[in-house]
């Protein structure tokens, strides 16, 4: 299947089940992965894109995932850094799909792309909407799985 | 000078340089306090709470909730020794004849035995108020001079009337004497320190209520 | 009263004198447990005290009169049990008093002298009003003026009541503004034991009440700071007042005949004194125990006191302020608020010059300079 | 005297008005302002007690507006203020008050002690004894248009990508819109979800909308710092736009004091009213709600807890709206103890978020916050304050709570009926 915009992209999302949204999840925040610079934030979209993971896993990962991003906010009044703030959303990508949410896929495609918006404030080039045709394309893999 | 001379002295030209003072003082540091004016508020008030102000100078008086629990020592003594003190100053027959005398104007007197049991209350509230302003360590870091004067004379008064009426210490009439000599010292203490909050409370509490009210956070 | 008596100044012993009178032992020593219950002694004294009286030799009494209204002559006179009151007057020996004596002239100022050199160091001198020590001229007597007079009698005298308020504080002559210069005796006699035995007038039991008093103990007795018997003078009108119930529960008669009046209320609010005045008025009463100047619906105006007539108006509660008034309080006020205008246009000014001052703050500014 | 004490010093001459003076003159020293303020209540220094905080200024009251202060200082009696106690002060004034106005709604005499502080910090700022962080806030609201630094095509990045995910168009410098909607430099920054929920939510109710390129930002760190001059300069920008757009009304976000520096204080520092309405977004979600306007469909079945931001309900008055909100969409909603007008702030506000100095204290006074959240025993957490709701994220982390924290605009969003 081919995946051009994001309606399809989200009702092909809403097929998932809440195990594959999250594997899906991981992949989009792994797509921006480079973005981010936190140890644990790899770790955790490690974790969540296994398929054998167990509770305690999934707990930990979300742990750290939500450390990950707590640590990286950018606190008000403070001086924006962009690419930290990118770094920030992949944390928060990698959040999304590990938490219970409606549709965590979703969600992670949401912040990743925010991640490629940071980095293109951060370096002024526009290459924001090309994450969401990566985004079309790892779903459409994923689902030939 | 004989007791009923100081006596005499102390209801004569004491009396009327304390009350000058004391006029004299309130009316000058109502001036010191408006004649610094306030801009005009431009942002547009809420109007669901007309009148915040002028309720605020009441409602004030109660406790916010949880607060109680939190600070009793301060809210029930601080009640109690206000409320003794306002009964024996406004409720006691020979002080509505005072008051009678410089307005005109007179109202009921509680009986004697009453007015006595709420002064032994402020007295009591007062010390209990003292230890526990030496005590708490954010009331002592407040305290200076000021406020251990504040509560000198403020006890003065109540402790030389409760002596008088019960003829402790000195004889009656030099008892009085003091006693009317304490509230000279009161008087003219009163406008130049935080005793003074007498009557700026309500102007404060008014601005106070006013703020939040224009919120819309009346009280 | 007797001027053979009078003139007789070497007086025998009281009890012979009670016996030529025809008193019995039996009456006399009621007279002696009334007065041990006034002075406040223990019962058992009266036998003590009718034996002292009785062997006593008649007690020589000069009486003085000076800046005075008689009135304390008058109370005297007018005691609650004349029998009694005639017994006084067979205990003592008087032998000099204006009013009483029958003698006039040069013999009343020989009866004077005479007694004074019969009974020298041990005569005992009355005194009621007050010495003019402004012009000799405003007060003496027999070409010697009140306080020569004063000053010569005293220096024999074993010791000096002074009676009525005049006598003992200077009284209603001295009053503002002391024409006289009015003073009182103890003001003038220093080495002298004086009883002052205040009131305008004094209660007349209250004064043969220290007369007995003398007589049995030849001494005098306990005296409060004003030198005032503490037996007559130790607690106020207030304290022993029957009214006190009302003023205590609030209750108080607003004028002089409103109904509060008629049901007895009390008189505090109509410048009642009885809290601020010592004396036995609320438990001797006058005219043989008939009342007292607040059981006939008028406040204690505080004569017994020293300067009372000065010690603020007499219809004004103790409570009120002597002299204060509304229109002083407003004076007050408006130099208050002319103060006040004039510490509003400094503060303005001041507040002004730092407006005047205000440089706009830019964000290079937010930075401190370093001193 | 340095040149910029003495600016400070002048400061404080100009901004001392008759309310300031009754208030000093009221003060009894009761010490209960302490008992209102979480930065004594969670360390018991008695130096954080609010009316402590402000004695320099007070001293320079009693000294220059009393007869018996002015005879004191003539005859040398009184102490001077000087440039070490204004150092020693700051971080009394900045880092341990978030000027949360709760003392100045327990005061038994009625002190506004939160408005003092705001016009001690007049003087504070101008005698240079700000925070560096804050001073550096300050120059980047000023020179760039925003406290963290952010420009007009970074609001544009996430317009962008709100369209994409919303496939929503969101409306920029439309002449004749309703309403003229800020954002707050967070919401630009870190939750890129409230624009998409405001559009989302407008687009649904109909509501005309515009975002002014000139005019995104709704903070104001001129308020925090306390420098007049500034904050002027930083709401001119939004009168401007506004005025320009001819809107009828600005909507403040979910920030709270951006919603002091335009409703309250946006009028009396431009000198003149506003021809136009401010209101927060809440207000405005309610009004839609009430209209008819905002529908929404299903309910949370999470246990839920709201945070009133300071700004918003004790200085802000909105305290109902945000519960008549929540009740459409949360099936499980519990009040903490304190909710409402005498919540207790989350610490973080009155710029001292923004100041790293204050870090560990804030996270020291983050412990009550922690136990009304816990004795409410949720899991998700709501407010209407980006600020508030990272510092809360930052304090739950700290204490290892696991509780999730969301904006309730963005809450809303997630139940709007659309399309219909």
């Amino acid at each position: 299947m081919t995946i051009t915009n994001d309606s399809e992209f989200k009702a092909a999302i809403a097929k998932l089940t809440k195990a594959g949204q999250r594997q899906v999840g991981a992949r989009f925040a792994e797509s921006v992965l480079a973005l981010c610079k936190d140890a644990r934030v790899k770790h955790a979209i490690a974790t969540a894109m296994r398929a054998d993971i167990t509770e305690e896993e999934l707990a930990a990962a979300l742990d750290s995932a939500k450390k990950a991003s707590v640590d990286s906010f950018t606190l008000c009044g403070k001086e924006c850094d962009w690419n930290s703030q990118a770094g920030h959303f992949v944390a928060e990508a990698a959040l999304a799909c590990l938490k219970s949410g409606t549709t965590p896929a979703w969600d992670a495609a949401m912040h990743a792309r925010m991640a490629r918006t940071s980095e293109s404030i951060a370096t002024g080039v526009g290459t924001d909407n090309a994450e969401a045709a990566v985004q079309y394309r790892i779903l459409a893999e994923f689902m030939k799985d | 000078m004989n007791h009923l001379d100081l006596l005499t002295f102390a209801r004569g030209s004491a009396l009327n340089w304390a009350l000058i003072i004391f006029v004299a003082g309130t009316v000058l540091r109502f001036f010191e306090i408006f004649g610094l004016s306030r801009k005009t508020d431009l942002a547009r008030p809420r109007t669901d709470s007309p009148g915040s102000g002028w309720r605020t100078m009441l409602t004030r008086s109660i406790p916010p909730q949880g607060m109680l629990k939190r600070e009793p020592v301060t809210y029930i003594a601080g009640y109690v020794f206000h409320l003794g003190l306002f009964l024996a100053i406004f409720f006691f027959a020979p002080h509505i004849e005072f008051f009678r005398s410089i307005t005109g104007l007179s109202w009921f007197a509680l009986p004697s035995a009453l007015v006595d049991a709420s002064v032994v209350a402020a007295i009591v509230a007062l010390a209990v108020l003292l230890a526990h302003r030496l005590n708490n360590p954010v009331k002592r870091m407040l305290s200076g001079f000021g406020d251990y004067l504040a509560w000198t004379v403020t006890l003065l008064p109540l402790l030389t009337g409760y002596m008088a009426y019960h003829h402790l210490m000195f004889e009656y009439t030099l008892m009085l004497s003091l006693h009317i000599f304490s509230v000279e010292l009161l008087l003219v203490l009163l406008p130049f320190t935080k005793l003074f909050h007498t009557f700026s409370v309500f102007v404060s509490r008014w601005y106070n209520g006013d703020f939040f009210g224009r919120k819309g956070v009346a009280s | 009263m007797k001027p053979k008596q009078m003139m007789d100044t070497s007086p025998g012993t009281v009890g012979e004198g009670l016996r030529q009178r025809g008193v019995t032992r039996r009456e006399f020593l009621k007279f002696c447990t009334a007065m041990t219950g006034m002075l406040a002694l223990p019962p058992s004294m009266a036998k003590v005290m009718a034996e002292a009286i009785s062997k006593a030799r008649r007690q020589s009494v000069i009486w003085l009169s000076f800046q005075e209204c008689t009135g304390c002559t008058e109370s005297i006179t007018r005691s609650h049990s004349p029998t009694l009151e005639t017994l006084i007057f067979d205990l003592i020996s008087l032998d000099y008093h204006h009013t009483l004596q029958a003698a006039s002239g040069a013999a009343a100022e020989h009866a004077r002298e005479q007694a004074m050199k019969d009974n020298d160091g041990k005569y005992l001198l009355i005194v009621d009003g007050s010495i003019p020590m402004g012009n000799a001229g405003y007060s003496c007597i027999a070409g010697i003026s009140n306080y020569d007079m004063l000053v010569e009698t005293a220096k024999g005298a074993a010791a000096i009541v002074a009676v009525g308020t005049c006598a003992t504080y200077g009284g209603i002559p001295k009053a503002n503004p002391n024409p006289t210069g009015a003073v009182s005796v103890a003001d003038i006699i220093k080495d002298k034991p004086i009883i002052n035995v205040p009131g305008c007038p004094p209660i007349p039991v209250v004064m043969t009440g220290v007369l007995t008093h003398f007589l049995t103990f030849g001494s005098i007795p306990e005296l409060d700071a004003l030198g005032r018997p503490k037996a007559f003078y130790g607690e106020t009108i207030h304290d022993r007042c029957y009214r006190r119930p009302f003023y205590d529960q609030g209750k108080f008669a607003e004028t002089f005949d409103d109904e509060a009046a008629r049901k007895g209320w009390c008189l505090f609010k109509l410048g009642c004194k009885g809290p601020v005045t010592y004396n036995a008025c609320a438990t001797t009463k006058w005219n043989e125990g008939t009342s007292f100047p607040i059981e006939s619906g008028h406040g204690c105006i505080g004569c017994s006191e020293p300067n009372f007539w000065d010690a603020g108006p007499l219809y004004k509660a103790l409570s009120m302020p002597v002299s204060a008034t509304g229109s002083m309080l407003g004076a007050a006020a408006a130099a208050g608020a002319a103060a006040g205008v004039a510490v509003t246009w400094y503060n303005r000014s001041t507040k002004a010059q730092a407006k005047a001052a205000h440089a706009k703050v830019t964000v290079q500014e937010l930075t401190r300079e370093e001193k | 005297m340095s040149a910029t004490l003495e600016k400070g010093l002048n400061a404080f001459k100009e901004v001392i008005d008759t309310p300031i003076a009754s208030y000093f003159s009221s003060c009894v020293h009761c010490g209960l302002c302490a008992e209102a303020c979480l930065f004594y209540n969670e360390t018991g220094d008695p130096k954080y007690t609010p009316i402590h905080k402000l004695e320099p200024l007070r001293r320079v009251w009693k000294q220059e507006y009393t007869l018996l202060g002015k005879l004191g200082k003539m005859l040398g009696l009184s102490k001077p203020v000087t440039d070490e106690e204004l150092t020693e002060w700051e971080p009394l004034v900045y880092d341990s008050c978030s000027m949360c106005g709760r003392c100045s709604l327990v005061c038994p005499v009625g002190n506004d002690i939160t408005y003092m502080i705001r016009k001690m910090r007049e003087g504070m700022s101008a005698s240079g004894h700000a925070p560096e962080d804050m001073k550096g806030a300050t120059k980047r609201a000023i020179e760039i248009g925003s406290p963290m630094g952010i420009k007009w095509p970074a609001v544009q990045a996430q317009i962008k990508h709100v369209q994409a995910e919303t496939d929503i168009e969101v409306p920029v410098d439309k002449q004749g819109a309703d309403y003229l909607v800020l954002m707050s430099s967070m919401e630009i920054i870190n939750f890129p979800e409230y624009l998409s929920a405001i559009s989302r939510i407008f687009k649904q109710a109909g509501v005309s909308w515009t975002l002014a390129p000139d005019a995104f930002e709704a903070t104001n760190s001129g308020i925090q710092i306390g420098a007049s001059d500034l904050a002027r300069e930083i709401v001119s920008r939004i009168v401007v736009a506004a005025e320009r757009l001819k809107v009828k009304c600005v909507i403040s976000p979910e920030c709270g004091h951006a919603f002091t520096a335009i409703r309250w204080e946006g009028p009396n520092l431009m000198g003149k009213p506003f021809g136009f309405e401010v209101k927060h977004i809440l207000e405005v979600l309610d009004e839609l709600h009430a209209a008819g306007k905002l529908k929404t469909r299903g309910k949370d079945k999470r246990p839920l807890t709201y945070h009133d931001p300071c700004q918003i309900a004790r200085r802000g008055g909105v305290v109902e709206q945000p519960r008549r909100l929540l009740g459409e969409v949360a099936e499980d909603f519990r009040e903490m103890p304190d909710a409402g007008v005498m919540n207790w702030c989350c610490g973080g506000g009155g710029g001292v978020s923004a100041n790293s100095r204050a870090e560990p204290l804030r996270l020291e006074v983050f412990k009550v916050k922690k136990r009304q959240i816990e004795s409410t025993g949720v899991h998700t957490l709501i407010t209407a304050c980006a600020n508030c709701r990272i510092v809360m994220e930052e304090g739950l982390e700290h204490y290892h709570m696991k509780v999730e924290v969301l904006g309730l605009t963005e809450l809303l969003a997630e139940y709007l009926v659309e399309g219909e």
